[in-house]
């Protein structure tokens, strides 16, 4: 394994870019479906359950602090199963890019591009990500150091360029939701926003140099990005309505189009939608890295480079197979990726403690 | 059809550029590792491209947690 | 790169079995004792060149010590020669007790040199390499018959094109001196302004035809060990026919990455290469060009102009500002018309719109095109502008850029706008102080505008995270190019997007230098070093 | 690392190659369409676009031979369907992200506009920011054939001075067309559209004549306000009537009211200022409406005998305008209420957002209630500026 170590605040900076990734556009629609006008209370409790994951993680993380996920799998569960389990979480993060890759070119041609084919987008951006994966981690690292400032510039000139068009009556009557649904569309968000950084257990801790501060940077990372989404959902509720939001296919890129000061700062949201390819860009990126280093590791070869070619390849074709229409790819998100997710977001880590600890003691 | 041709002419280039030096390198592990993931892309790429109907792994994933899926939904509908 | 080695390795075979007539000079070949012998391989080994004045003098009482004074015509001062060395051994001595010594003693040369030569600098030889060298480049050689040993007196004086203005980095406040093509010119305007004994040079030929001297310059206790020992190492590893120009050097030791970016800075300006030692970088002199060759290069550093830490520094921030909006203009300019008018018009105010729309109306070819051809045609007269005879150089302009800019959208072949977005480009593309970055960038529009046609500004987008992806992948002399934006080192931010006022200005770059950070002693500094 | 690059370069030259420029279209390609009228001809819809002619709207080239604008309809029985079939007769591909105006005949807001509009929502190329106004007593194909002087495009004018006239004058309700979704889709609030008129023969308003002339005979002239039960037109409130919603609504900005002196004459009022509350509450098992209106006035213009220099003449005024002002409402509280019985204010969501619980029992009978709902008026009218004088001229001349 490469030797190469990011620094503390980077991995702040990749944990918030990862966090808020897709879920900054598809949240938001799916949330305000169950939750109605209080999807925000939704929000702040996902977050709060998502704080509780990361505390996991931590655990987990520190079970060995000099291993990836994928060797702690195989150093706690032996070689067998290990290798079992290990398959399956590959094939998790193969298939997740290969969604998330779906969403960018399936995003840009619904809303910006409808004539070109989603294929375009894919191979594009596919080989963009794969260039980052061949530079490696500490170069991606770098690019978010750099590229975050300008989300962070972006974010706040959203926030307030869209504030005169915030009617607070649409947040009215506050709590009004019941349990189930307020139940469900908590489980919704934690599905989406925190079930995934498991995946970063392949960079945290080994690649980060003081694993100590990353563990606190894990919960300040996921924290911010967890204010970050809970101010979007606010946001698309109270300018946008609850009915409006959960009836558009992307509410957050509708709240963008809804910016007009005077008649020469409108008709700006496409530049907002690259504060979102840059946020999947690193999400992809990073999946796309644990699968391509996990892949490595499963078959016991030094360096990962050789292989982002070909599992490139194939996150491309993924991309195309995974979902056959939009209506699918919702049904999938609501429904089978909770508990897909789930299976390696939670009960992976805790299988991998109890065996731990079982273990330690014999 | 044009389309296979141009994946197959990718894929050849792709080899030639990763896979040669490994071979000339001693990398025999690597070698063998990255021509059978870039055969079984190629071929997904090409059925792809034929409009070969290949089995989306999502639905596998359906199937497998479908009732897990369905006690979900019931349970907080 | 595989086929690109290949190609190369198989060209090199060809040239390399045809035999090579140029001759070898083996260092140790020591001198003959014989006169005679000594002048008859040097003629031979330069092929009787008529430049290489060889004179046979005879000195002593009696005249029977044999001299002989060989030198280059042009390249060494013929009246110092004239005063100093011919004058003396054969008027001056003579007669003296210094000649009577001469006729007994054995140890002549000793004798020459202690008291006879009049010249400053004198040193022994005894081998035919160092004696080419030391000719060529303009010594005088002294040669005793009977003595396998000769001196050479420094008598270095050619032509020099003197101290100049600036030609390409001018500045409206700063020095105005440039370097020149000597060497120890230029060294001097260097040391002329840094006069500690700390600022060291260590100079080294490089070139096995041309012998070109090749000077590293770095301030000890200042510049990173690391890095003066891998310049070391990177110059030693050259091995070439021949250096011209600094651009050789240059090329030969960047760090091996295929980048457009620079990642060597050069500078024609002494107080430029004074700023950057003290920073703690290493400067690499070479003789025979105006250009001094400065390492670690980050991005930054084609960026900021000299001219910023002589004006204010409120104002020289604002300008860096401004060049970075420059710079973006500059990257993107075309590449983001294109892309709003072929891919979103929704985009545009709808007066702005339908103004663009009538201008494009009957333009015969799609905004791609336009924005290539446009910036083609730019290019073919920036280049001919530089190559041609100056004289003409304003007729140039005034048909490149009047009447065919002109003529062209009056003809409906190009839209107003275009013209005006292109010339915007051009005119940014020159707030950068650096020529070599804007010539990167200028590069790196084209890519950016066919991204662009395509892909709209999803395009740009992923040409600019590719981009920043590549940026962040290069480094300098071990030095991350990015730095200190990436990795992040917040002290080092006061001089970067900004200019902090100098007081401000406490520390030097982290990461170039690891010791001796402290610049400005004042207040603040001591407070910080109290560990308040 | 130059293997990546190799193959880098490699995709960047075969991906255009593969993919030609799908979406790309030249401007000089584009029918840029900034109005559109959509009639109901039967079981058929007829949509009807206005194009603009760049070369003939820019300031640098005109040729002065054409008119400024174009109108294509075609009819089909679907939105999408009569605007492809539209290309049959279009030289260009029509581009409607820039539409200022929509236009929906008075037949097809009578109809139901509902099902009619999915079109717009669904396809990315629209923006939800035009206004949308129903064409009184003619079709929108009529409004739109009407050329205007001035502004050389007619769906610019009709926005400009929409826009415009909801700010200083209160009547006309600007509705973009996401709010009108909004509207649509929500359950305690139904809908007001402002309704344009041609003024004159709409004959005559078609040539280039009508924009030539100094005393244009046809002009397009925002009247009345439409109401909507659910997506259905009912009926039309008069200028007073409107004023009256805008001013419940919250939508007054500025505009101008007459008030007559306690002596006889009139004073002209500046509305400068005006929020209204608007409050829900359940009293005794029954909703009530609680609306507070505050209005900062000045006087604009002093047609009769009065004192201005008085506090207590300003105070008199004050309660004289709020009298005024209170009569208006209640005048168009009482015909929306019992004339077509149609919550157009959003007192429903008023009382939604005050008891959410109570709400769920009222909704399915809200209908019923509403016409009997019990509203509280109370306005509170304030003079805050009396102009550049004190008291006017002609008194002064008097004396």
């Amino acid at each position: 394994m490469e030797t190469i170590k990011i620094s503390v605040r980077q991995f702040t900076i990749l944990v918030i870019l990862f966090s808020v990734g897709s879920s900054m556009l598809i949240i938001p629609g799916i949330i305000a479906k169950e939750a109605k006008q209080d999807a925000w209370i939704a929000a702040i409790l996902g977050v709060g359950v998502a704080l509780l994951l990361v505390k996991l993680y931590n655990v987990v993380g520190s079970i060995e602090p000099n291993m990836t996920l994928i060797e702690i799998i195989e150093k706690v569960l032996g070689k067998w199963v290990g290798k079992i389990v290990t398959i399956a979480f590959l094939f998790f993060t193969l298939v997740t890019s290969g969604e998330f890759l779906y969403f960018v070119g399936n995003f840009m041609s619904t809303e910006i591009m409808p004539e070109t084919p989603i294929l375009a987008f894919n191979i594009l951006f596919a080989i963009v990500v794969i260039i980052g994966v061949r530079y490696g981690l500490e170069t991606f690292a770098r690019s978010a150091e750099i590229i975050f400032p300008w989300f962070i510039v972006l974010f706040v000139l959203f926030i307030i360029l869209i504030s005169p068009n915030v009617e607070i009556q649409n947040i009215q009557p506050v709590l009004e939701i019941k349990t189930k649904p307020m139940l469900h569309s908590v489980l919704l968000f934690i599905s989406v926003f925190s079930l995934s950084p498991i995946v970063l257990l392949m960079i945290f801790p080994i690649a980060v140099n003081d694993a100590q501060q990353a563990q606190k940077a894990f919960f300040k990372g996921t924290f911010i990005a967890g204010i970050i989404l809970v101010i979007i959902i606010t946001l698309t509720i109270v300018v946008l309505g609850t009915e409006a939001t959960a009836h558009l296919m992307y509410p957050s890129y509708a709240l963008a189009k809804r910016i007009e000061i005077g008649n020469f700062l409108q008709r700006i949201e496409v530049i907002m939608a690259s504060m979102w390819i840059i946020t999947i860009f690193f999400k992809l990126i990073i999946y796309f890295y644990a699968s391509v280093v996990g892949f490595a590791q499963l078959v016991n070869i030094k360096d990962y480079r050789p292989l982002t070619l070909p599992l490139g390849m194939i996150i491309v074709v993924l991309s195309i197979i995974v979902h056959p229409n939009i209506v699918e790819s919702i049904q999938y998100n609501n429904g089978s990726w909770i508990p897909f997710g789930a299976t390696f977001g939670l009960l992976l880590p805790l299988v991998l403690l109890i065996v731990a600890k079982v273990r330690k003691r014999t | 059809m044009w389309m296979s041709v141009l994946i197959v002419v990718v894929v050849v280039v792709m080899f030639t550029a990763e896979a040669i030096p490994l071979l000339k390198k001693g990398n025999i592990k690597e070698f063998r590792v990255f021509s059978v993931l870039l055969l079984f892309g190629t071929s997904l790429s090409i059925a792809l491209s034929l409009k070969v109907a290949i089995p989306s792994p999502i639905d596998w994933i359906e199937f497998i947690y479908k009732p897990l899926t369905d006690w979900l939904q019931t349970t907080l509908k | 790169m595989n086929f690109f080695e290949k190609w190369v390795s198989k060209s090199f075979k060809e040239s390399f079995e045809r035999d090579s007539e140029q001759q070898q000079i083996e260092p140790e070949i020591p001198l003959h004792t014989s006169l005679q012998d000594n002048i008859r391989d040097i003629k031979k080994t330069l092929g009787n060149s008529t430049d290489i004045v060889i004179r046979e003098v005879r000195i002593g009482k009696s005249g029977d010590q044999l001299i002989g004074i060989v030198y280059t015509d042009g390249l060494a001062d013929k009246s110092a020669i004239t005063d100093f060395i011919m004058e003396t051994l054969m008027l001056n001595i003579k007669g003296t007790r210094l000649d009577k010594k001469i006729q007994s003693s054995t140890n002549i040369l000793q004798l020459l040199k202690d008291y006879a030569l009049t010249i400053g600098d004198i040193k022994d030889v005894s081998d035919f390499k160092t004696l080419y060298n030391s000719v060529l480049s303009g010594e005088t050689l002294i040669l005793i018959d009977g003595h396998a040993e000769g001196l050479l007196a420094s008598t270095r004086s050619w032509q020099d094109r003197g101290v100049t203005e600036p030609s390409a980095e001018s500045v409206v406040r700063g020095p105005r001196e440039s370097f020149s093509e000597t060497m120890r010119t230029n060294t001097s305007l260097i040391r002329r302004k840094i006069k500690d004994p700390n600022l060291w040079l260590e100079t080294r030929q490089i070139g096995r035809v041309t012998q070109t001297d090749v000077a590293i310059m770095f301030i000890k206790g200042i510049a990173s060990d690391k890095i003066v020992d891998e310049v070391r190492a990177r110059l030693d590893r050259i091995d070439i026919d021949g250096i011209l120009e600094s651009g050789y050097i240059e090329e030969l030791i960047q760090d091996d990455t295929f980048t457009p970016f620079p990642t060597v800075f050069n500078t024609e300006r002494p107080d430029v290469v004074a700023a950057e030692l003290l920073e703690g970088k290493v400067a690499i002199l070479i003789d025979g060009t105006p250009f001094v060759l400065v390492v670690p290069a980050l991005l930054i550093s084609f960026i900021h102009s000299p001219e910023d830490y002589y004006q204010r520094a409120d104002i020289s921030s604002l300008v860096r500002i401004l060049r970075y909006i420059g710079a973006f203009i500059s990257l993107l300019g075309p590449s983001l018309y294109v892309a709003l008018t072929t891919f979103h018009p929704q985009m545009l105010p709808t007066a702005m719109l339908i103004s663009i729309a009538s201008q494009r109306e009957g333009v015969p070819f799609p905004a791609f095109l336009e924005a290539m051809l446009m910036e083609l045609a730019f290019e073919i007269l920036r280049e001919a502008g530089l190559r041609m005879p100056r004289t003409i150089g304003t007729a140039l302009s005034v048909v490149g850029t009047l009447v065919i800019g002109q003529a062209a959208v009056e003809a409906g072949l190009v839209s107003a706008v275009m013209v005006i977005v292109v010339s915007l480009t051009a005119i940014s593309g020159f707030v950068f102080p650096s020529y070599s970055m804007s010539s990167t960038i200028r590069m790196l529009r084209f890519p950016m505008i066919g991204l662009a046609a395509t892909f709209g500004l999803f395009g740009i987008i992923v040409g600019l995270i590719a981009l920043i992806l590549h940026l962040c992948s290069l480094r300098t002399f071990g030095v991350p190019y990015m730095s200190p934006f990436a990795p992040l080192i917040l002290t080092d931010q006061k001089d970067t997007i900004l200019r902090f006022p100098r007081w401000a200005l406490l520390s030097r770059p982290r990461l170039i230098n690891e010791k001796n950070m402290i610049r400005v002693e004042n207040e603040l500094t001591q407070k910080l070093k109290r560990g308040e | 690392m130059r293997r990546v690059m190799v193959i880098s370069c490699l995709f960047i030259v075969i991906v255009p190659l593969i993919s030609g420029c799908w979406s790309k279209r030249e401007l000089n390609e584009l029918a840029i369409v900034v109005a559109i009228g959509i009639d109901k001809v039967g079981e058929e819809y007829e949509v009807t676009v206005q194009v603009v002619d760049p070369s003939e709207v820019s300031a640098s080239k005109s040729s002065g031979g054409r008119t400024p604008v174009v109108m294509y309809h075609a009819k089909g029985e679907s939105m999408f369907e009569a605007i492809r079939k539209m290309t049959t007769v279009t030289p260009r591909k029509l581009y409607f992200a820039h539409i200022r105006m929509m236009i929906l005949g008075e037949e097809l807001a009578v109809q139901g506009i509902g099902q009619t509009l999915d079109f717009f929502t669904r396809d990315q190329e629209l923006r939800a920011d035009f206004y949308v106004a129903v064409a009184d007593q003619s079709s929108a194909k009529e409004v739109l054939s009407i050329l205007t002087p001035l502004e050389k495009i007619p769906a610019n004018k009709m926005f400009n001075s929409l826009k415009s006239s909801s700010e200083f004058w209160a009547p006309t309700v600007p509705t973009r067309f996401d709010e009108l979704l909004k509207d649509l889709e929500s359950k305690g609030r139904n809908t007001v559209l402002t309704t344009i008129r041609i003024e004159g023969d709409p004959k005559q308003g078609t040539g280039k004549e009508n924009a030539e002339k100094i005393n244009n005979s046809v002009h397009l002239r925002y009247s009345d306000i439409a109401v909507f039960k659910n997506e259905k037109m009912v009926g039309l409130l008069n200028e007073e009537e409107s004023k009256g919603y805008n001013y419940i609504r919250n939508k007054v900005k500025s505009t101008a009211g007459i008030i007559a002196c306690p002596k006889g004459g009139i004073i002209t009022t500046e509305v400068k200022d005006s929020k209204t509350k608007v409050k829900g509450k359940m009293a005794k098992g029954k909703p009530r409406i609680d609306v507070t209106i505050r209005s900062d006035t000045s006087i604009a213009e002093v047609d009769c005998d009065i004192n201005l220099q008085k506090t207590e003449t300003i105070a008199e005024l004050d309660k004289i305008a709020s009298e005024k002002l209170k009569g208006i409402i209640e005048k168009s509280l009482d015909t929306i209420q019992h004339k077509y019985k149609v919550d157009i204010f959003g007192f429903g969501e008023a009382i939604h957002r005050a008891d959410p619980k109570a709400w769920y029992k009222l909704e399915k009978e809200w209908e019923e209630i509403f016409p009997e709902l019990e509203v509280k008026l109370k306005v509170d009218v304030k003079t805050k500026g009396l102009g550049t004088v004190m008291n006017s001229l002609p008194k002064k001349q008097k004396e």
